[in-house]
């Protein structure tokens, strides 16, 4: 991002500094000229990423036209779920969990320290769910029928997978609500800006208690799959230790994220912020670390509960073990002692250590622990081309946070005159 | 810096762990097999686990070759390692003195009395055993199964030619040899004549035996004569002493593999040989008083033909039946009657047991597989069956062989089944054959011969649920047709079709009768359906009675393919 | 199908889990100053 | 579908989400009156692995027809199969101490199905007549193939629109008055189609008819809550591949737990946070004024 460096908080303030749309027309010429790149586009990460996503983009098409069956995808009989349901749904949603965290913190505790994250926390948020349900798209087999949880003839009432669906859609829209302030200051609407605000902490009320749901719901899919999945995961209570398992997962996602967009949108932030920062690291992650803490617990608790002990001197034992241990206990510590010598670089590490093994946890219940007593043979793995996907997915995703933040004020101060209004 | 390549280093390790980890995993599914082996020819090898006393082993097992100790000490004899009892006989046990029965004792005395003697030899420069742990306790042996000789049967004719050689020498006293029962008065083993019995009532210790027998099986307990060491002692003492006296060829084997040679003798082959007489009646009159049926003229020679052992019938001791079982049942026959003991349909010693167990013979099976036993429980027993046995009058009256000449020969030649005549040729069935065949059989054994009185009785084999009676007044016995519909019977799903009848009937009796033709289980060359109907040339108009012409028509190539004959 | 005709005791597993909540809860009071000491400052 | 009764679902929608159905989850009824589950009673002994089952199977649902002479039965037999997305029934050869044993295997048509319940749209269905049934209005999300006990519903990976495949108890025919195709074609009636009450009454009378020929145990009669299908066999039923460590609960129990929580968490959690948020409300807002006025400087500078 070499390019971005070169400017500076004199063209940020420029920025701030909002449109003025009269007529629809100026609004297209308005996103005419926003559409258009900043900076060079000859950067690295660019150069890397396109690529990707256009190979992402070709295997998609593939995938439409062949359907899901090899080459296009390893999922069998034995395995209907792989990488795609696995990672970029189950683990992406724990992930965006920082969102609703965050939320909680900041407009229902008032915890003023995080309030300058919280917006590209909530970008985050709402873009990993816009993309994870396309994610969806992609893995259902009879996609064409998608709509049918929302307006279909008949509804499952009594199934979870029901229930999810409903509050994906629905929790887009709050945190597309939450979010709204900041599109509004950017198009420069200030009236509609004033009602959006105050719908604010209707629209967090709400996102929170279907975070609440659909992060243990996740879970609950998973529940009557009772013969398959290795008892040392099955309890009845995977719907709890996902939820719980959400809060450090998006937690350690918001350090990931923001560290690195600080380091990329330096530019956009002012000295203040800059020295808040720290602070807030520190703070996420003892919550982190207190979490975590309480979740090992509720772990060995959740075996010994389930007769499952005896299975710990297994080939499957050692696994759980490495997973409980290598990614639960020793980030938590490193995220404490991270906090107590405010040791931003050991943090981050630990957060990257946390998503690893998140990403572990979801991929146990979806494919590795799950079936685990089939044949070498049998086994599923994930081919080239969802690798390739899911990489795609995920870049697009970086790609339209990157544009929304630099033409948002989304890490940068809102406009005075936004400030002025209060609320959020 | 630093700080950056240790967080590398911390991640590579972390990687390192998840691809051994995901590898182990993935891997968890495969079975493992884990299989005993055995070993094929025990040759006089004994192998020394004792599983009773130390469980799991932390050693693999000791295999000790018998053969090859007994030829290094044949200078010192037996009496080397195991020891003598007071009367002088040999015991064959080993270690000589064990103390107590805790694995530190047990192995003490294995440990002191092998490497012990092993030690001697090699201080008097003798050829030696090992002397090292892992030269006795072999890892090649921790997964071969220990090593059990099969048991040693003393048939009838053993038994014989014991009694023929010892009569030579011993003359009158030749069964007080081996044969003696305990006297509780004298406190020691004594023989009465015409009394003598099977080992096995007394020293099978692990058998629960009436209170007479179960005071003495105590005694036998208590000197740890079990049948293993009894039999050892007895047999083996006695040929030691003949060769002793007249030398090897003389005297009886003393090795393992002579004995328990696995093999063992059919009824057929024990037929000729004349049981041991202790003055048992050829023919007996069972008449119990005031019981509700008639007497049973009862062959014993015939009966214990028959069986390999006197046991066999005579389980407890070798009384007659109801000198323990009386109308009423009495303590000493655990008070089972004499109706339950005669009759009862799950005992090897009654006799409608052991008559049961012959019809699940497999040459009887093919009709008798069907046909529910009657016992002491069945409503309203047919009265000519028992009449078949409580004859009440002697002697036995044989009844003359079946023969099929009273049928009427052309009408019952052959039956040609068209069920499934869309699809294949009809089926022969040669019914006169197969009768006749059924006839052959029933000649050839005594028990049917006896109990199947005329030809009808064996229609009811097949023509099940029409009583002999009704076939022998009008010689026309029931067609399948007339119970069995073609088609399912909407009201009774369970309804037997004519198809099922035919298939279920004829493949139920060849299964039963281990006929490897028309088996439902064995494929065969060509199929077997080919067995009884041949499959038509030309195509069917459609393969089942499933009424599906579009499906048809997409599949017409497959199914003509199919068709076509190879 | 046995655990319909023979008894197994479901409960067996609370022993250890109750231990289990104890040391938790001692533990968590060490922990939670751990978590508020700050080395530096 | 007209104005009111699209408003009528949406309504049932909404009100779902917000758990007024979930107090007490709708499950498949096992027998309302006059209706009662149909189902097939399987005599693992009467069958003789002639794969008859397979072809009428494949003809009455047009499926491609499997090769069933006497050649290939003994080398497709060698090896124990599973029911794909174009075989709804296939026939398994086991060795057992009993000599070879051949185990028709299909659908066990729960009485009640972890896949019915699992499915959002209702597309797998338990009629009322036992048989478990999928529908066109399937999204594919496959989540009856993992809350299937039984490995039964199967996806079609290879095709581009893809549907899920099972054995639906021959429901169209049933309604013809017919008989499912792989009943009406056996040759020993090795399957008996009837009301769950007849069979388990026959399997039964079977086992106390022949003493010592059947272990005492038919598989299905308690097993995840009891199937219409019913197994009788002569040997332990793990010993012919089926597993006894399902339990007798029914599948749909054990998302229950989860779905009675949804209700009481949408009233609770909006009341807590509400009641927190207005809690932690400083009545003065002065200090939050004045820090918004500095920030506002900043952004002037």
């Amino acid at each position: 991002m070499a390019g971005e460096k070169l400017e500076t908080v004199a063209v940020a303030a420029e920025k701030a500094e909002s449109p003025k749309i009269k007529s629809f027309g100026d609004f297209i010429d308005f996103l005419k000229k926003e559409l258009k790149p900043e900076g060079s586009i000859a950067t690295p990460f660019n150069i890397i990423s396109l690529p990707i996503m256009l190979l992402g983009y070709v295997f998609i098409v593939l995938r439409l036209a062949s359907g899901l069956g090899k080459p296009i995808t390893n999922l069998s009989q034995q395995y209907p779920w792989g990488l795609w349901i696995g990672f970029d749904v189950v683990t992406g949603v724990a992930f965006a969990g920082g969102a609703y965290v965050l939320c909680f913190i900041v407009y229902i505790l008032r915890a003023e320290k995080y309030h300058p994250i919280i917006r590209a926390t909530v970008l985050n948020g709402f873009l990993a769910y816009l993309f994870y349900a396309g994610a969806i798209v992609l893995d259902i087999g009879r996609w064409w029928n998608i709509y049918n949880p929302m307006v279909g003839n008949n509804f499952g009432v009594n199934a979870v997978m029901f229930l999810v669906a409903w509050h994906f859609f629905l929790y887009m829209l709050a945190e597309l609500v939450e979010f709204s302030p900041a599109i509004a200051e950017w198009l420069g609407a200030r009236k509609a800006r004033k009602i959006l605000g105050a719908m604010t902490l209707g629209a967090v009320i709400f996102g929170i208690t279907l975070s609440t749901l659909h992060q243990s719901g996740l879970g609950a899919l998973m529940m009557m799959a009772k013969s398959k999945i290795h008892p040392l995961w099955y309890t009845e209570f995977i719907p709890i230790l996902y939820f719980v398992s959400s809060i450090f997962a998006g937690l350690s996602l918001v350090i990931f994220e923001g560290s690195i967009s600080h380091k990329v949108f330096a530019y956009q932030l002012d000295e203040h912020h800059k020295e808040q920062y720290n602070d807030i690291l520190v703070g996420l992650s003892r919550i982190c670390a207190v979490v975590m803490f309480g979740y090992f617990f509720l772990k060995i608790l959740l075996v010994v509960h389930g007769h499952a002990v005896k299975y710990i001197n297994t080939p499957m034992g050692y696994w759980w073990l490495l997973e409980m241990i290598g990614f639960v206990l020793v980030p938590c510590f490193a995220f404490l002692r991270g906090a107590q010598r405010e040791d931003t670089a050991l943090i981050k590490f630990a957060a990257i250590i946390t998503m690893i093994g998140i990403i572990l946890n979801r991929l146990n219940y979806t494919f590795i622990a799950y079936n685990w007593y089939v044949p070498l043979s049998e086994k599923y793995w994930p081919t080239p081309i969802e690798l390739t996907v899911t990489a795609s997915i995920i870049l697009t995703e970086i790609w339209v946070f990157r544009w929304m933040v630099r033409r948002m004020p989304v890490l940068r101060e809102p406009p005075a005159w936004a400030k002025a209004m209060g609320h959020d | 810096m630093r700080r950056t390549v240790l967080f590398l280093i911390i991640g590579v390790i972390y990687l390192i762990l998840i691809a051994a980890g995901l590898g182990m995993v993935y891997t968890a599914g495969e079975p493992v097999p884990a299989k005993e082996r055995e070993i094929a020819k025990p040759d006089n090898k004994i192998s020394i686990a004792h599983a009773e006393i130390f469980g799991k082993l932390e050693r693999p097992q000791v295999i000790f070759d018998h053969k090859k100790h007994e030829e290094a000490a044949k200078s010192e004899g037996c009496g080397t390692c195991h020891p003598v009892n007071d009367k002088k006989k040999l015991l064959f046990s080993f270690p000589k003195d064990v103390k107590g029965k805790d694995k530190e004792a047990v192995m003490r005395a294995y440990h002191d009395a092998c490497i012990g003697c092993h030690k001697q030899k090699r201080i008097e420069h003798k050829k030696s055993g090992p002397l090292v742990c892992g030269d006795c306790h072999q890892d090649k042996y921790t997964l071969v199964k220990p090593i059990s000789y099969p048991v040693v049967e003393f048939d009838f004719e053993r038994h014989d030619k014991h009694v023929k050689k010892l009569k030579e020498t011993l003359g009158k006293d030749t069964c007080r040899q081996c044969h003696h029962t305990y006297s509780f008065e004298e406190k020691k083993l004594v023989y009465k004549e015409k009394t003598e019995e099977s080992c096995y009532y007394c020293h099978d210790l692990d058998k629960k035996r009436g209170p007479e027998v179960a005071a003495i099986i105590k005694v036998s307990a208590e000197k740890g004569l079990s049948m293993q060491n009894a039999s050892h002692q007895e047999c083996l003492n006695c040929h030691l002493e003949i060769r002793k006296k007249k030398g090897e060829k003389e005297a009886g084997p003393t090795e393992c593999m002579k004995c328990h040679t696995g093999k063992y003798k059919t009824t057929a082959e024990l037929e000729k040989i004349p049981r041991p007489d202790r003055g048992q009646k050829e023919k007996s009159y069972i008449y119990v008083e005031n019981a509700k049926l008639k007497g049973v003229s009862f062959n014993h020679q015939t009966h214990q033909k028959y069986s390999k052992t006197c046991m066999a019938c005579h389980h407890e001791t070798l009384k007659a039946c109801k000198e323990c079982h009386s109308l009423t049942g009495k303590p000493e026959g655990k008070n089972v009657n004499i109706a339950k003991a005669y009759h009862d349909m799950f005992s090897e010693h009654s006799c409608a047991g052991c008559h049961s167990k012959q019809t699940a013979k497999k040459e009887c099976a093919g009709c008798h597989h069907n046909i529910v036993a009657m016992d002491l429980e069945t409503m309203s027993p047919r009265k000519d069956t028992c009449a078949l046995c409580h004859t009440g009058k002697e002697p036995l009256p044989m009844p003359a062989p079946l023969s099929t000449s009273g049928l009427k020969q052309d009408k019952i030649k052959e039956v040609t089944v068209k069920v499934l005549e869309k699809e294949y040729e009809p089926a022969k069935f040669p019914h006169l054959d197969i009768v006749n065949k059924l006839a052959k059989i029933s000649n050839d054994s005594r028990l049917a011969t006896y109990f199947h009185r005329n030809i009808q009785t064996l229609c009811e084999g097949c023509h099940h649920r029409s009583p002999v009676t009704t076939e022998a007044e009008k010689n026309t016995p029931p067609y399948c047709r007339n119970c069995h519909m073609i088609v399912y019977d909407k009201e009774d799903l369970n309804a037997i079709r004519l198809l099922t009848a035919y298939h279920n009937q004829c493949m139920g009796c060849h299964d039963e009768m281990k006929i490897k033709k028309g088996n439902s289980m064995v494929f065969v060359e060509g199929g077997r359906c080919a067995v009884c109907h041949k499959k038509k040339k030309a195509g069917p108009a459609e393969l089942t009675t499933v009424k599906n012409q579009r499906v048809y028509n997409q599949n017409k190539k497959i199914i003509l393919n199919r068709w076509r004959p190879d | 199908m046995n655990e319909l005709f023979t008894y197994h005791d479901m409960f067996s597993s609370k022993g250890p889990e109750y231990i289990i909540i104890i040391i938790f809860l001692i533990i968590i009071i060490g922990f939670w100053a751990f978590v508020n000491m700050n080395a530096k400052r | 579908m007209d104005r009111r009764d699209f408003l009528k679902i949406m309504g049932s929608g909404f009100a779902s989400i917000a758990g007024a159905d979930l107090l007490i989850p709708k499950r498949p009824l096992a027998s309302t009156p006059g209706t009662e589950f149909y189902g097939i009673l399987v005599d693992t002994t009467r069958c003789i692995g002639c794969r008859r089952c397979e072809l009428g199977c494949a003809e009455v649902n047009g499926l491609p027809l499997p090769d069933i002479s006497e050649s290939t039965n003994q080398t497709v037999l060698k090896t124990p199969r599973k029911t794909t997305d174009r075989q709804y029934t296939i026939i398994n050869k086991y060795e057992t101490s009993e000599g070879p044993i051949y185990v028709p295997k299909r659908c066990m048509h729960c009485n009640q199905p972890g896949c019915v319940a699992a499915c959002p749209v209702k597309a797998m269905r338990k009629r009322e007549q036992g048989h478990v049934t999928w529908d066109v209005n399937c999204i594919g999300c496959r989540l009856c193939m993992i809350s299937c006990p039984f490995d039964i519903p199967k996806h079609e990976y290879s095709k581009a629109f893809p549907r899920i495949q099972k054995c639906n108890l021959c429901w169209d025919r049933f309604n013809q008055g017919q008989l499912p195709g792989c009943v009406e074609v056996c040759p020993t009636q090795a399957l008996m189609f009837g009301t769950r009450r007849q069979i388990l009454e026959e399997g039964k009378r079977r086992i106390a008819a022949n003493p010592g020929k059947y272990v005492d145990h038919i598989y299905g009669e308690y097993e995840v809550g009891g199937t219409s299908h019913l197994y009788l066999s002569a040997v332990p039923f793990e010993q012919i591949g089926f597993r006894n460590d399902l339990g007798t609960v029914p599948y749909p129990e054990y998302s229950t737990g989860f779905l009675y929580a949804v209700p009481f968490i949408f009233v609770l959690w909006p009341i807590a946070m509400l009641g927190m948020n207005r809690g932690t409300k400083k009545e003065n807002g002065e200090e939050k004024e004045e820090h918004h006025g500095e920030e506002t400087d900043k952004g002037k500078h």
